[in-house]
């Protein structure tokens, strides 16, 4: 049963891996596109941790899974922070 | 032979000689650092290949010691080659 | 899990390897290609885990792709602001373009050739029997070396004189760094929200490296992560555009750097004292010997990769009392730089790569 | 005495470690480490030639599992030239920069820098040798660059560049044999190596990677703006003792630890770059307007005599005629290491004195600067190769091998490159003695005089006398 589950979060967050990338492919100009990886991204991650820490017996691994998530979730909100506020800037000087 | 040994050595033999081809024609310096750095990579992937002794069973260390020694190399002369071209770029502004 | 069924990851693996490192290689913009290479080295980071040496994965992540990521970002960023003098762009290259078609052929004939001899090489080696000897005597001696993480035992004991040499390159790079001039301005503040993952990032990185510290004698890990790891929170305080990143001032700066190089020859020569090898430890006390050494190298690691991402000795700090607080900015010297001069439009990345080209001429 | 491996490597770098950390004390704490590196390194080459060859086991473990230092006669008398040439060189330095700031960043690089060259020359381990070539490059690269001008950091940046190169391809070697044979130990490699598919592109990786370090033509189209562009002192121990060093690994790779797998072609190949070197280095010499680019590319020249050797040692069978041979190569080596150092002081001298190293405008210094006029004399002999100079030893014993083997061309390159040779030392010295009057002041500038002077000697006269011990010392201790 749980290992059921955990394969389905697994393939979920695969799923949300690959929009992710083909939105970060496909889509028009950086700001959808940054959206797209993002959201995608962080969801994607957090469904596999998630089925990962199912599939996992110890709570230390469950906790460090978390932290990667947690970790992931900060660089990447501010990296794409960056990033954005970075083009915004460009756009307005040009 | 390993599959993997194989793989990832190979693999490593032509990143060296991309990096290599780069490091040798490119006009860019910074082209050519990464050029240097990824001859490195490769020369790396080829002793960490070797080091490889199958999945379960323990690698060779000695190798992974020498490759985390020629990382730290490589970025020491990486920072001294970027220090140079900015005080040639500062020296030339300057002229 | 079998080597059959990792097949599909290791050519993925591989794959993605060969193509980062080709379009990182080709193409004219500095930017691209460095972000190409940053991502290659985290790529290969995992490549390493899958080859199980973990060790060599964290020291390729924090510094093969972070550090000297940061170093060429760094690089590429100054060099797009740089005023423009007329005379260098003016000055292109003039070389005959038949003599450049046949030297780029011969070159890429040359890298061929060496490629193929490599792989040739390597396939008689990996094909002959796997050479044993030495792992079967690291294992042999590793209770004597007085840590358990075979990869520590090799660096810091078996072969402990390489690392020394090792430390000794890193700390020549920063001297040599230090006699070309003075460090690169600061950054602005990054915005609030960089500021926030700062402030929540530095103490888990010190503490993530203390651990990398501690946990290397029997696990992955060790001064080389740790001092990464370090320097990594002072890289991101000054990103963040803070004027203290932790670094110490004149005359202890220079004990931190050489703290590495000379707490290994101390340990060396006082066991020589002893009537011991050079850094040859008595078994009881190889861990804590090391385990000092380390402390010492993680320091005089994390001060020198800093300093060579700072491009050269921080400007003196002028402690002054603003608003209650004890601030510390830097004292200007030479120009000052204005926030308009950093704000200002940046030229396009692959102008930035033909402005060094310049400056390198033909080389 | 088998501690002395390690104290000559220990010495200059706890001396760099107190340079840095005691800037106010550092000409003197580093002449005091130079010093005693240079009493370290002849009692080394005492104990090497009445016990034979030392080892040093570092950290007690056997060599394989951890590094082993080893010293030979030929190791040894290299040391002892690095010792001579870098202490002289030391005390002219301690004139040459004279601001304080200059020396607190001089002296710890040029320490690191002669810890490389002894851990380069003691080395019994390929990956360490990787890591000392590093130490080496890195150090020489920024002593090179603090002469601080464009073209000084220009010249760095490409010899620092070519240097990652060749250390890359050496590295790349390393590997190959590691996946080969297991082990990094020169000595047990030497048992083991055979001639094959691993070893042979192995060796060619290796050696190119050093020939590029040692600038053999046409790989040397670096080293000339370096080497002339660098302050001083710099350039001559980058020009004496840096190239030579990698030129040792190349003789110690070829001559010993892979001796089996070297063919005749191979090493008449090195032979042939080497006349290219020699002709070729001689004539830009001789075009030079520079006394420091004459220095430069004379260095090529030089070196090339040394790969001349190379077809001639593979085709002698091993006995006493090889063994001389093997001797007037390494004579030639230590001249050249000798008369370049002090040339190089020499130039520097009339550079700083008179602002510039024009040739067509040094008349008057030999009025103005005798003792420096005669020691660019004294390097001269020994470029050249007259008697009684260690060169004319060497060049001697070149000419007797090669009509013993019957390779009589190597002969004909030889007798060229000598006489270009003279032919611009003579250019300089004919501008140097002008007629124009000058108070007369034997040695002027004591401090920086002295040392150019006495490797002039050195060069031209003691090593001509030398030729004998050095041969016992070669036989004993290989």
């Amino acid at each position: 049963m749980i290992d059921v589950l955990s394969a389905l979060l697994v393939l979920a967050g695969v799923g949300f891996y690959l929009t992710g990338s083909i939105g970060l492919l496909r889509l028009p100009d950086l700001y959808s596109r940054l959206h797209a990886l993002t959201k995608a991204d962080n969801l994607g991650l957090g469904l596999l941790v998630a089925g990962l820490a199912l599939h996992s017996q110890e709570l230390l691994t469950v906790l460090k899974l978390l932290l990667i998530w947690l970790a992931v979730l900060a660089a990447s909100a501010a990296s794409a922070h960056l990033i954005a506020r970075h083009a915004r800037r460009q756009e307005t000087t040009s | 032979m390993l599959t993997a040994q194989w793989l990832y050595g190979m693999s490593g033999c032509l990143i060296a000689a991309l990096g290599l081809r780069t490091a040798l024609l490119h006009a860019c310096l910074l082209h050519r650092l990464i050029g240097i750095n990824l001859t490195g990579a490769g020369v790396f992937m080829v002793l960490i290949a070797v080091a490889y002794r199958g999945a379960g069973m323990p690698p060779d260390p000695v190798p992974h010691a020498l490759v985390l020694t020629g990382i730290v190399v490589a970025v020491s002369a990486t920072a001294l080659a970027l220090a140079l071209a900015r005080r040639l770029t500062a020296e030339q502004i300057n002229d | 899990m079998s080597d059959t069924s990792l097949l599909v990851l290791d050519g993925l693996l591989v794959i993605s390897l060969v193509t980062l490192a080709w379009t990182a290689l080709a193409g004219s913009d500095a930017r691209r290609s460095v972000i190409l290479f940053m991502a290659f080295g985290l790529v290969l980071a995992a490549a390493w885990v899958r080859l199980l040496a973990p060790d060599v994965a964290l020291a390729e992540a924090a510094i093969g792709a972070g550090l000297a990521g940061a170093l060429l970002l760094a690089a590429v960023r100054e060099q797009s602001r740089q005023p423009l003098p007329a005379r260098i762009v003016s000055k292109r290259s003039h070389n005959k373009p038949g003599v450049n078609i046949a030297l780029q052929w011969a070159v890429s004939v040359l890298c061929a050739v060496l490629a193929g001899t490599l792989a040739w090489a390597l396939a008689h080696a990996l094909n002959s029997a796997p050479q044993n000897a030495l792992p079967r005597a690291v294992s042999a001696n590793l209770e004597a070396s007085g840590v358990s993480n075979p990869v520590t035992a090799v660096l810091l004991n078996f072969r402990a004189y390489d690392t020394l040499l090792e430390l000794a390159v890193l700390l020549t790079a920063v001297l040599g760094i230090f006699a070309l001039g003075p460090a690169r301005p600061g950054y602005q503040s990054a915005g609030p929200v960089f500021d926030g993952l700062a402030r929540w990032l530095v103490p888990v990185l010190i503490l993530t490296a203390g651990y990398l510290l501690w946990v290397g004698a029997h696990a992955p890990g060790g001064a080389f992560q740790a001092g990464a790891t370090l320097a990594a929170a002072s890289v991101v305080l000054r990103l963040a555009g803070r004027h203290q990143i932790g670094l110490p001032q004149g005359p202890a700066l220079r004990v931190v750097m050489a703290a590495g190089v000379g707490m290994f020859v101390l340990v060396g020569l006082g066991l020589l004292v002893a009537g011991r090898p050079f850094l040859g430890y008595p078994p009881p006390w190889a861990g804590g010997l090391i385990l000092m050494i380390e402390s010492a190298a993680t320091l005089a690691i994390a001060a020198t990769l800093v300093l060579a991402f700072l491009g050269g000795q921080p400007r003196p700090l002028a402690v002054r009392v603003a608003r209650g607080r004890i601030a510390a900015t830097p004292i200007p010297t030479g120009k000052p730089v204005s926030p308009e001069g950093i704000r200002s439009t940046e030229p396009h990345a692959a102008e930035a790569c033909h402005r060094i080209q310049e400056t390198q001429k033909r080389c | 005495m088998t501690e002395l491996l390690i104290g000559l490597v220990a010495t200059p770098l706890t001396g760099a470690l107190v340079t840095m950390l005691l800037p106010r004390f550092a000409t003197s704490v580093a002449i005091a480490a130079g010093v005693l590196t240079t009493v370290a390194a002849g009692t080394l080459l005492y104990g090497v030639g009445t016990r034979g060859a030392l080892g040093y086991d570092i950290g007690g473990w056997t060599a394989g599992l951890g590094i082993a230092l080893r010293a030979d006669g030929l190791s040894a008398l290299l040391l002892m030239m690095n010792a001579l040439v870098m202490l002289a060189a030391s005390v002219y330095a301690s004139a040459y920069f004279s601001k304080t700031a200059e020396r607190a960043r001089f002296w710890p690089l040029w320490l690191l820098l002669w810890t490389a060259l002894n851990a380069l020359l003691l080395s019994g381990d390929l990956f360490n040798l990787y890591v000392t070539l590093e130490l080496l490059g890195l150090s020489a690269v920024a002593l090179a660059s603090l002469g601080n001008k464009t073209a000084a950091v220009q010249a760095a940046l490409r010899y620092l560049l070519v240097g990652l190169l060749g250390s890359m391809l050496f590295l790349a070697g390393v590997s190959l044999i590691y996946a080969g044979y297991g082990t990094l130990d020169m000595a047990s490699l030497a048992h083991v190596a055979q001639a094959g598919p691993i070893v042979w592109p192995a060796l060619a990786l290796m050696t190119v990677g050093l020939l590029l370090k040692t600038a053999l033509f046409p790989l040397h189209f670096w080293l000339p703006p370096a080497h002339a562009s660098a302050p001083a002192p710099v350039s001559a121990v980058l020009s004496a003792l840096v190239v030579k060093a990698s030129f040792y690994l190349v003789l110690r790779l070829w001559l010993d630890v892979f001796a089996e797998a070297v063919t005749p072609a191979a090493a008449s190949l090195l032979g042939v770059l080497g006349a290219g070197a020699v002709l070729w280095g001689s004539w830009r010499a001789l075009r030079a307007e520079r006394l420091k680019l004459l220095a430069a590319y004379s260095t090529v020249a030089q070196l090339g005599y040394l790969f001349l050797f190379f077809p001639l040692l593979q085709a002698l069978p091993p006995g006493s005629a090889r063994d001389l041979a093997v001797g007037g190569l390494i004579i030639l080596a230590l001249t050249h290491g000798f008369a370049k150092a002090g040339l190089f002081l020499a130039i520097g001298i009339i550079q700083q004195r008179s602002g510039h190293d024009t040739i067509r405008e040094l008349d008057g210094t030999a009025q103005r600067l005798p003792a420096t006029t005669f020691a660019i004399a004294l390097g001269g002999v020994a470029l050249i190769g007259l008697p009684p100079s260690g060169t004319f030893l060497g060049k001697w014993h070149l000419l007797v091998a090669a009509f013993t083997t019957g390779q009589w061309w190597w002969v004909v390159v030889a007798v060229i490159g000598s006489l270009l040779a003279a032919a611009y030392i003579f250019r300089v010295l004919g501008h140097a003695f002008g007629h124009r009057a000058y108070p007369n002041q034997p040695v002027a500038i004591a401090r920086e005089e002295w040392p150019a002077l006495l490797l002039g000697v050195t060069a031209a006269v003691l090593m001509g006398l030398a030729g004998a011990p050095l041969w016992r010392l070669l036989e004993g201790g290989a």
